[in-house]
């Protein structure tokens, strides 16, 4: 999957972009922000409040609750604030 | 129509395409958003604008399609700029032609609306102290919530001539 | 700033010099009114527009200053054409600036739904048939009403951002 | 006092503007209509519906009741269509 961060996540992570592959229980949004954020304090940091993230997947705003696929492009971003 | 790019726009030229040659437009309505040089307390040096590629365009025609289903426009134009813009610099113009001015109006107010809470651009202000990422506002959510009354609800009249 | 003309007039240099070298403006609002070439079913070929001079000046500067008065705003205009025009030709231009993008909508749909009940202009359609007077619409009547609310009442919210 | 008449009013009157002298009994508006439609056929067809005739004293809108004296430009008019 490529995985996406924009603006103050983008800045948290520290990267822009970056290929995360696909592993067993990991079929929702939810459980990718799960997996990230045990793998490193960066994500924790980037993903702490919940409720003030954003997803797109493909390009299309989804909850946490959405599935999730191999060929998928995945997009956490904070609320926009554009116009 | 929509257009997404890093250079200024000429907004005379822009708007008088909309209306070229159409003699079955009575009303064009359009805003232009700008930067300002203060932020609350906090004096802006510039605005950075990140965008999400490819799902900003696609996003901005979904919108542009909902005006359009919404109201009887003749035309409609959505550009909007992204990269370091600086104070008085415009940002955003979106604009609907249609017969009638309340069509006009209300497609004009909802582009805006809906492109504030829904379009993935994101602004980084410069101030003295570095830079801060805007907070989005409660208030823009609100606006945009407005138009998801159904249609009968809404408290304009829009049936009012050009 | 008012405006009654009967020479054409350039919608970007207008909303141009309306914002320019201000940095407190955060949003622009206009609209523009266009002869259509229909009026219901008849073919339109001219239109006269026929004013009042002197009490036309007036009506507009008081209709500017209240709405200067209700909102916030950094600039408004009004610029409104009479004589003969043709299909597609501007007639009247509205615009607002303000620090904040619903202070600019609601002033400038305020300045127009005021202008077509209250300043003293009178379109004289031309077809086939003849000249013809246009009637007032019961629907300019009731959106001009509509700015009679007070301002708590307003179903909008004022303090979104830009 | 000066008289004026705009759009479909001055039509049928015929004329755009006119010198009226101020006579007793003539103390309002309305009474200078009802002066006007007795002098002439024309005023009468273009004041035939009241409620469709728009007055202006000294270039402000005002009602039938409105007093009027020597010095006043007085307009009548239709309800007004720009924009």
């Amino acid at each position: 999957m490529k995985v996406l961060y924009f603006a103050s996540v983008r800045e948290t992570i520290g990267i822009p972009e970056e290929e995360i592959e696909l592993l067993d229980g990991m079929s929702t949004v939810r459980e990718l922000m799960t997996w990230l954020k045990q793998k490193d304090g960066t994500y924790e940091r980037a993903f702490a409040e919940d409720a003030l993230v954003r997803v797109a997947v493909n390009q299309e705003y989804v909850t946490l609750q959405h599935p999730i696929s191999k060929d998928d492009e995945i997009a956490f971003f904070p609320p926009v604030t554009g116009g | 129509m929509i257009r997404v790019q890093t250079e200024d726009f000429d907004l005379g030229s822009e708007l008088k395409k909309m209306t070229h040659k159409q003699t079955t437009v009575g009303g064009l309505c359009s805003f232009v958003g700008l930067v300002r040089d203060m932020a609350g307390d906090a004096e802006i040096s510039a605005m950075t604008l990140e965008h999400y590629p490819g799902m900003t365009e696609k996003a901005l025609a979904e919108i542009d399609a909902e005006a359009c289903e919404r109201w009887p426009l003749q035309a409609t134009l959505i550009i909007h700029r992204f990269g370091r813009l600086v104070p008085g610099d415009q940002i955003v113009l979106v604009a609907a032609a249609s017969a009638h001015r309340e069509a006009a109006f209300e497609a004009c107010h909802f582009l805006i609306d809906w492109l504030k809470t829904k379009a993935p651009f994101w602004k980084l202000e410069a101030t003295a102290d570095g830079g801060k990422w805007v907070d989005a506002r409660d208030s823009d959510q609100s606006a945009a919530r407005r138009w998801l009354q159904t249609e009968k609800d809404k408290p304009t009249n829009k049936d009012a001539a050009e």
